[in-house]
């Protein structure tokens, strides 16, 4: 399918989310939009998809125009979307949700929904998807979930598929299944429109590369251009992504952990005899394939789990069997996993969500009051310090875009004297700029000789950062290597093998064990 | 209903008459209805303007009365317990004002005001043994709407008087349902389940003492597939005012509110207002039982009679009804 | 949360006066419809019609214009009484009914912010008044004493008819809509009981009533014997300051705010939820436990089964009216109250059921909740579009919950 | 809001978790309860239970147990129960459905032969018990399913209590008016779609609070039906005379001992009520319509991406359970009582509220649900009617506190539609 927008222009209100925007895809081939957080990515993407009508401007596919009145007119054009939130119904399973919208059925309207069993196998065995059409979309890994929906774009035969920040939460090895599904889908001559900002990934799949700022179209990129040069472009300055730093190696151990396991709800371990330890001024990198234990390990640290056995000593003391109020006011920094769910309280003003785990401390609260004057400053300032965009400190937290809601959280954490700093997935879905600066912070924590514990699935995210590496799998400790593994020998631990086996794996295969130390660009630019 | 329609052709007299009636309103086809027919009658017969107030909430009743005060009434009548010592503090407050409250009593009456209270269980008696003659099956039943003196006074005459059936025809007729209260005077879906539980069970005549509700029973007992079953009204006669009561209803338990609060209006009309304790009975006519219509031929021989005879031992004092 | 939300004010602001106006009048001009269409004279004057319509037309006016009257005599300002204190005595009544109801509202409308739909006004207001009712006529101490006993446990019965809901929702997860709406009926029989036995009913009695409170017991009136309105009406008001406190300003305030809205950020923030749930449903029976001491103690000086009359279920809708904001509330009470007060003067003066007040209240909580309707009605055309943001004032969670909480 | 979130492995086995160690809890104290109550202070004697009525054709003998043995049987069968629970729990092994159910059922024929036992009555009947319950229930099974129909799209109906009462009047004044049941029926139906249709136009096109919306309409349904209940039929007592629903029995199949009467000798509205709880359930589970009403619910915004209009499947949905509350309404003016009374409902929507929330917004379970409660009610009448010991305010209680002990104890949390009183915007 060849599409072609002229002049696009999306307002909400007087403010402009799209301007003007010109955009040309090619039959068959990957186009990608590169741009902040905000640039306006996601509501082109819905004009097109027929959720938005445009202020302005034309669609036209195969060169003749075409208007959506819904998602319905879109799809029933060959236009297929996988959403940056998916749009999947979490208790239908996966045949109900594929059905939806485009049911089978038989007389009296009664579903069949074995005809889309059918072809969803049929689909998922052309692309190797190994989707069960009867598993409850709830219980699947969010890889899978994409895979559910990208089938639900290749049932209603998509011509051209839109994808909306679709690896920002997959593991590194999904990531590479995605990447592989795509270029089959390019072959078949399906159009694919791209959104990410992941930059390795955007040069190695992409044909086009179109780059938006502030709701307009500021360039065409090329794919083979440099890293740093397509940084620029998005941020609209020059952005200097090496970091520079110096690994650590802190002697003073923090943190001690013994023989942690957790239990879940059906008796199994989810987490089990984990223990390390983590030292003042260094940061433990924690990898893994998601849903390995690191956010039983994190969660455990901060009271959070029932059924929890071992030990956890902070600086000599015990924190297991705390509450999680304790632990916080003994010095525990934590950035959840989660930001939207456990990070901030999204109907709470900016200011107030700057306070949320020291409300009921001085020099927030004195004698069961609140104190607002120091609230309100303490929101100026840091609004200020970690240059959170919003209009206001009364504005509420889920004004903002996701990345300014994660500034919102590392500015509340890094507000306090912290013992010991987490940050479970800190720059999911953030922009390059915004991964940048959050990065520096949390280096600049740990060079106040904090120790801090970063968990990762962004393999990169775990070089850059880890002055050491802990990799877990099915629960269990693999190994703690040092920072500058490399990505092969990562990749085997987290696939089941221990350290030692890992390394000799590799050196068997001739594949690097450590990573040169060359300067590590963040969100994973080669 | 606006006040200055005088409907009977009376002639009109500068006369207030005026009413408040507590939660249930004046349509709760009980007291407050029964008294609030006193009213009317006292409209169209005596020619005084009338006005009334619902409470719609038992939170009403004191503010109504003020504004009845305030309004200039002459007579102020309030019907059930639920008033409790507000129209006595009114009365004492407010000596221009008379006061006629049913239903409740006081140990010391100020000179402006009158108690109608009724002696139900004397009439229920009757209509306990006429039931229990008229019954075939040899159970009869009974149920009430909250557990207060007012339902239980029925309910209590009832039973005594199939006792004494019991005792004088050596039979061995049971009553029913005696701690069965249905909890409220509005839920009409459990009222009905109580008669029909009662009539499942063989009881083939229900008292239900339980305001509007009774007409649940009527209706299960004009629907019930066995053509004798009956139902013993109460308050009102039944064969008139229920909704199919002439085929359901075999006797009411007559408790003359209306009639009583008529002519205590009409004593203060005619300037001969009695502060006084006022005792429904038998005797006076306060209470009685209605006529039995078509049901009177299916009633055993001597029946009639007999709870004639019964009339005059308890109007004499030889029976106590609640003993 | 300092300040009022900034959504609740913009929502005030876009709802102006003007909307809130036309709201109300909108309400009374369905209202006056329906009581001119069943007045007696209006029908009969409508069946000669169209001979002569504007009979038809006056009639159905004086019926309407009457029964207002009737209600604005009843409710604010009576200019037809011959005293001074005739006329000022409608205010009084329209406190001293906005009294029980702001304190069950506040408790209403804190449950709400923790995010818990509270239909259990009713039985807490129940449980409240049992323990005002029996302190108020056991004890025989010197006044002060004695009524802060009686408060103390009215707000203490509340508190553990409302904290038994909060307990049971935090410990098992049972939906507290359930929860509340089987307390009250648990709580009307249990209160039945007791009214059948000598622990509240007066001696000699047959009828479930209990036996007057000791003057001591009593809140004091305020204005003279004339007068209903007492000095509990002064508590509840203190009681609406403190909660405006408690929600605006204190920790605890912030706790089950957050709790309300995102339970798992607050857990996550070291916020004890079961702690909040529970405490924040014990607020909300004590206030309104003290709505029972206002009934009994304040105006009623004895107790019976319809102690709670409406009050428990008003209750919801003045919380909602009041947007679960304390001074909302107070607002909303007191509109409340002028109702009810009203609503009797115009059944009694002119001979409308009261009923006609419960329609001409929902009315304007409809209409002053959509403003885009009452524009329409009255043809002002659409305001610019505003940014579509859920209110923060609105107990966004509750709904939810209610609906069936979190998992 | 998003999905990926929410789904995130891990986040959320806790609460399974949480669910099965209150429900052990719960086996261990009914389990105590039951050796306590059942065995050592039995009441003795025997406990007889009629199966037949009085008027029946064909009379069943009467079944009468020892109360004592009867109690240590139970207790005994409960303690295993609790053991089994315990056993599975410890090895991991999650219950099956039917364990809390038989659980359950025993614990309450526990509490049954112990208090026929403590009563006077020399035997209580079965079928009395039975038929009452599905009286009991029948207004609240069609509030419930009308409940579910609007909260599985997503909006959350507080007004069931209107709808039934607008529905009771609309059957009496369409009744009247029409002098058939069908036309009163078809009243009732339009009765619950007026209230319907408020709440839609309110809530779903005004996006006003859907609590607000609906406790507000209860209040208006009610202030207006006793506004022309005390204007409109005190002044034309006619209007308040709707015709009688008759009891249609199947010949043949109503003759079936206990399984006759219960099922097979009903009124239309009866018959109506059991093939709407099958149908309802098959739409929602098997059919294109249930799940689109079902996506709506949970998840308006992926409905919406896939071409379905979020909010008229709202809007018809939310009508149509009106239509069916409202039917239910008139229940109470064309079977239970012949004319309309203010305020008739009394209540019985909250319950139905609470009983859609009780069977997981499935009209299955709310059936259940709503039957259990009119068990607990009609099982209190039969006893006070029996005459025992126990005041009639405790009796009284019994329905209320059945449902908490079960919402407590062996229900817990349950889980609304995702998007249930969430106003859909587009985008
Ligand atoms: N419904 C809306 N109403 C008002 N403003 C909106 C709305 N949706 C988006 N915006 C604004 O439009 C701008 C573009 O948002 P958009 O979601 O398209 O960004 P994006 O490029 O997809 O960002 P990201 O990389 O974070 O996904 C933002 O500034 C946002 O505030
Ligand atoms: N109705 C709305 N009104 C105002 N702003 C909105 C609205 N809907 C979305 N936005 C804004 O649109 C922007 C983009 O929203 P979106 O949910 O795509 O966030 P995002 O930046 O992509 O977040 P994430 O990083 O979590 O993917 C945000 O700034 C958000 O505040
Ligand atoms: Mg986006
Ligand atoms: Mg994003």
């Amino acid at each position: 399918m060849k599409l072609e927008l002229t002049g696009i222009s999306k307002a909400f209100g007087d403010f402009y989310a799209n301007d003007s925007i010109d955009l040309l895809v090619e039959p068959g081939k990957v186009h990608t939009l590169l741009g902040e957080n905000g640039a306006g990515k996601s509501t082109l993407m819905n004009v097109l998809y027929g959720l938005y009508e445009p202020t302005a401007g034309q669609i036209r596919i195969d060169d003749s125009p075409v208007q959506f009145r819904g998602p319905g007119d879109a799809m029933a054009a060959g236009i297929g979307m996988v959403h940056q939130h998916f749009m999947l119904v979490p208790v239908f399973t996966v045949a109900e949700n594929v059905a939806l919208g485009d049911e089978h059925t038989k007389a009296g309207g009664i579903l069949d929904l074995e005809q889309t069993r059918r072809r969803i196998r049929e689909i998922s065995d052309k692309y190797g998807f190994h989707v069960d059409p009867d598993a409850v979309v709830e219980d699947l890994p969010v890889g899978v979930q994409q895979r559910v929906e990208i089938i639900k774009a290749l049932v209603r035969k998509a011509d051209l598929l839109i994808l909306d920040e679709p690896t920002a939460v997959l593991t590194p090895k999904e990531t590479d299944e995605l990447m592989d599904i795509i270029r089959q889908l390019k072959a078949d001559g399906t159009s694919i429109i791209f959104i990410s900002h992941k930059l390795r990934e955007v040069k190695a799949i992409s044909d086009d590369i179109t780059v938006i700022r502030r709701g307009k179209v500021v360039g065409q990129a090329d794919p083979s251009a440099d890293a740093m040069e397509l940084a620029s472009l998005m941020v609209g300055r020059a952005v200097d992504l090496s970091l520079g730093r110096q690994h650590s190696d802190g002697t003073e151990v923090a943190l001690t952990i013994e023989d942690l396991t957790v239990i879940d709800g059906l008796g199994v371990p989810t987490l089990d005899h984990v223990s390390l330890e983590v030292r003042k001024g260094e940061i433990l990198a924690v990898a893994g394939v998601q849903g390995n234990g690191q956010t039983e390990l994190v969660e455990a640290i901060m009271g959070l789990t029932e059924r929890t056995t071992g030990s956890v000593r902070l600086g000599g003391q015990e924190l297991l069997g705390r509450s999680t109020k304790e632990i916080i006011n003994s010095g525990v920094g934590y950035v959840p996993e989660d930001r939207s769910t456990d990070g901030v309280i999204g109907d709470f003003s900016i200011a107030d969500n700057l306070v949320l785990n020291r409300y009921d401390r001085a020099p927030v609260a004195k004698g069961g009051t609140l104190q607002l004057p120091f609230i309100a400053e303490n929101a100026a300032a840091k609004i200020d310090e970690f240059d959170i965009r919003t209009q206001s400190a009364q504005h509420t937290a889920s004004q903002l875009s996701g990345g300014n809601q994660q500034k919102v959280v590392l500015a509340r954490e890094f507000s306090r004297d912290l013992n010991l700093f987490i940050a479970s997935q800190p720059t999911r879905g953030v922009d390059v700029g915004s991964i940048e600066f959050l990065h520096r912070r949390i280096l600049a924590e740990r060079d106040k000789d904090v120790p801090v514990i970063v968990v990762s699935t962004e393999l990169d995210e775990v070089a850059e950062l880890g002055d050491r590496i802990a990799v877990l799998f099915h629960g269990r400790l693999m190994g703690i290597v040092p920072g500058n593994t490399s990505r092969d020998v990562l990749g085997l631990m987290m696939a089941g093998s221990t350290a030692d086996e890992a390394f000799a794996e590799a050196e068997a295969a001739h594949l690097n064990t450590t990573e040169h130390d060359e300067p590590q660009l963040p969100g994973g630019i080669a | 209903a606006p006040e200055e329609s005088a409907g009977g052709g009376a002639e009109e007299v500068d006369y207030l008459a005026c009413m408040v009636s507590d939660e249930g309103g004046f349509d709760d086809g009980s007291f407050n209805q029964a008294s609030y027919e006193g009213l009317v009658q006292a409209e169209e017969e005596l020619g005084v303007q009338t006005r009334e107030a619902e409470s719609g909430a038992s939170t009403d009743m004191g503010p109504n009365l003020d504004q009845m005060v305030s309004a200039g009434c002459d007579t102020i009548v309030t019907a059930g317990f639920m008033f409790e010592d507000l129209p006595l503090n009114e009365a004492e407050a407010n000596a221009e004002t008379n006061f006629v409250v049913v239903d409740y009593g006081y140990e010391e009456l100020p000179e402006n005001m009158r108690t109608l209270n009724y002696k139900t269980g004397e009439a229920a008696y009757l209509a306990g043994y006429a039931a229990a003659a008229y019954s075939e099956s040899g159970k009869v039943g009974t149920f009430g709407g909250a557990e207060i003196a007012t339902v239980t006074d029925f309910m209590v005459g009832f039973e005594k008087g199939v006792q004494k059936f019991n005792e004088d025809k050596g039979a061995d007729v049971a009553v029913e349902g005696m701690e069965t209260f249905v909890g409220n005077f509005s839920d009409t879906v459990k009222a009905k389940q109580i008669s029909e539980n009662l009539l499942s069970s063989g009881v083939d005549v229900i008292m239900p003492v339980a305001g509007p509700l009774g007409q649940t029973t009527v209706d299960a007992v004009n629907e019930s597939s066995s053509e004798t079953d009956a139902v013993v009204w109460v308050d009102t006669d039944g064969h008139e005012y229920a909704n199919g009561g002439d085929t359901a209803v075999l006797t009411s338990v007559m408790k003359n509110m209306g009639l009583t609060v008529f002519e205590s209006i009409e004593m203060d009309v005619n300037g001969e207002f009695a502060s006084e304790a006022y005792l429904g009975t038998l005797e006076n006519g306060g209470v009685g039982i209605a006529p039995f219509y078509e049901f009177e031929g299916d009633l055993p021989k001597g029946t009639i009679d007999e709870l004639d005879a019964l009339k005059e031992q308890i109007i004499a004092g030889e029976i106590d009804p609640l003993g | 949360m300092s300040t009022p939300s900034p959504s609740f004010l913009a929502r005030l602001r876009s709802s102006s006066a003007l909307v809130s106006v036309l709201a109300i009048v909108a309400s009374f001009i369905v209202g006056g419809i329906l009581i001119a269409a069943t007045d007696e004279k209006t029908t009969s004057a409508a069946t000669y019609f169209f001979a002569r319509p504007l009979d038809t037309l006056a009639a159905a006016w004086d019926a309407a214009a009457g029964s207002y009257a009737a209600m604005f005599r009843g409710a604010i300002f009576n200019y037809d009484a011959g005293t001074f204190a005739g006329m000022m005595r409608p205010l009084t009544e329209t406190l001293t009914y906005a009294t029980p109801l702001l304190t069950a509202s506040l408790g209403v409308a804190v449950a709400f912010r923790a995010g818990l739909f509270n239909i259990g006004a009713q039985g807490q207001l129940i449980l409240g008044a049992m323990f005002a009712t029996w302190i108020g006529f056991t004890l025989e101490l010197a006044w002060p004493l004695h009524l802060l006993l009686v408060i103390l446990g009215s707000i203490l019965g509340g508190a553990l008819w409302g904290g038994l809901v909060g307990w049971l929702k935090a410990k098992t997860g049972a939906h507290e809509v359930i929860l509340t709406i089987m307390l009250n009926y648990v709580a009307l029989n249990l209160l039945g009981y007791l009214l059948n036995t000598p622990v509240l009913q007066r001696p000699g009695s047959t009828n479930p009533v209990s036996p007057q409170v000791n003057p001591s017991g009593m809140y004091p009136l305020l204005f003279g014997e004339d007068f209903r309105l007492h000095a509990g009406f002064l508590v509840a008001l203190a009681a609406t300051a403190v909660v405006w406190w408690l929600m605006n300003r204190s920790t605890l305030g912030f706790e089950i705010k957050a709790v309300g809205s995102n339970r798992h950020a607050a857990k996550t923030a070291g916020i004890n939820t079961v702690k909040v749930t529970v405490l924040a449903m014990v607020i909300a029976g004590a206030l309104a436990g003290m709505s029972g001491a206002a009934q009994v103690n304040g105006t009623e000086r004895f107790l019976t089964e319809s102690v709670a009359a409406s009050i428990g279920f008003d209750a919801i809708t003045v919380a909602l009216l009041g947007r679960s904001h304390p001074i909302g509330v107070l607002f909303a009470s007191l509109l409340f109250g002028a109702f009810r007060a009203g609503g009797l003067t115009m059944q009694i003066a002119t001979g409308t059921p009261i009923d006609i007040v419960l329609v001409v209240q929902s009315l304007i909580v409809l209409f002053i909740a959509a403003p885009p309707l009452v524009r329409s009605l009255f043809g002002l055309g659409e305001r610019k579009k505003k940014r579509e943001r859920p209110s923060k004032g609105e107990p966004k969670q509750a709904v939810a919950a209610a609906a069936g909480g979190d998992k | 809001m998003s999905t990926a979130t929410a789904t995130v492995p891990g986040s959320t086995t806790g609460a399974v978790h949480v669910v099965n160690k209150r429900a052990l809890v719960l086996y261990g104290v009914g389990a105590f309860l039951a050796v306590l109550v059942f065995g050592f202070f039995s009441p003795g004697g025997d406990a007889s239970f009629r199966l037949s009525s009085a008027n029946d054709a064909v009379q069943l003998p009467v079944v009468t147990v020892p109360v004592t043995a009867a109690g240590w049987i139970i207790a005994v069968l409960l303690v295993a129960g609790a053991v089994f629970a315990f056993w599975s729990e410890k090895n991991a092994r999650p219950l099956r459905g039917w364990v809390p159910a038989v659980f359950a059922l025993l614990f309450v024929i526990g509490i049954l032969v112990w208090l026929v036992g403590s009563s006077d009555a020399s035997a209580i009947s079965l079928l009395t018990l039975l038929t009452g319950s599905l009286t009991l229930a029948l207004p609240m099974v069609y509030g419930s399913l009308g409940g579910v129909l609007a909260e599985r799209s997503g909006v959350v109906n507080i007004a069931i209590e209107g709808q039934l009462l607008l529905g009771a009047f609309a059957a009496a004044l369409g009744g009247s008016l029409s002098g058939s049941v069908i036309g009163a029926m078809v009243s009732a139906a339009l009765g619950g779609v007026v209230v319907s249709s408020l709440l839609t136009l309110f809530a779903v096109k005004y996006r006003v609070n859907q609590i607000i919306v609906g406790v507000v309409l209860n209040v208006l349904v009610s202030g207006l039906t006793g506004f022309l209940f005390g204007t409109l039929f005190a002044n034309n007592p006619d209007l308040n005379r709707p015709p009688r629903l008759p009891s249609l029995a199947i010949p043949g199949l109503s003759e079936i001992p206990i399984l006759g009467p219960l099922l097979f000798d009903q009124t239309a509205l009866g018959y109506i009520m059991f093939v709407a709880v099958g149908v309802l359930w098959f739409g929602l589970y098997k059919t294109r319509w249930g799940l689109r009403i079902r996506a709506v619910g949970e998840h308006p915004k992926a409905a919406d991406t896939v071409g379905i209009n979020v909010n008229r499947t709202r809007v018809f949905n939310v009508l149509l359970g009106g239509a069916v509350a409202g039917l239910g309404g008139s229940f109470y003016t064309l079977v239970s009582v012949s004319q309309f009374s203010r305020d008739m409902t009394a209540g019985t929507g909250f319950i139905a509220l609470a009983a859609l929330i009780f069977g997981r917004w499935n009209p299955i379970g709310a059936f259940f649900a709503a039957l259990l409660f009119g068990f607990a009610t009609n099982l209190q009448y039969v006893l006070s009617q029996a005459g025992t010991d126990v005041p009639s305010q405790f009796l009284a209680m019994l329905p209320y506190v059945i449902t908490i002990f079960a919402v407590a104890g062996l229900v817990g949390a349950s889980r609304a539609p995702a998007a249930s009183g969430k106003p859909y915007v587009k985008g």
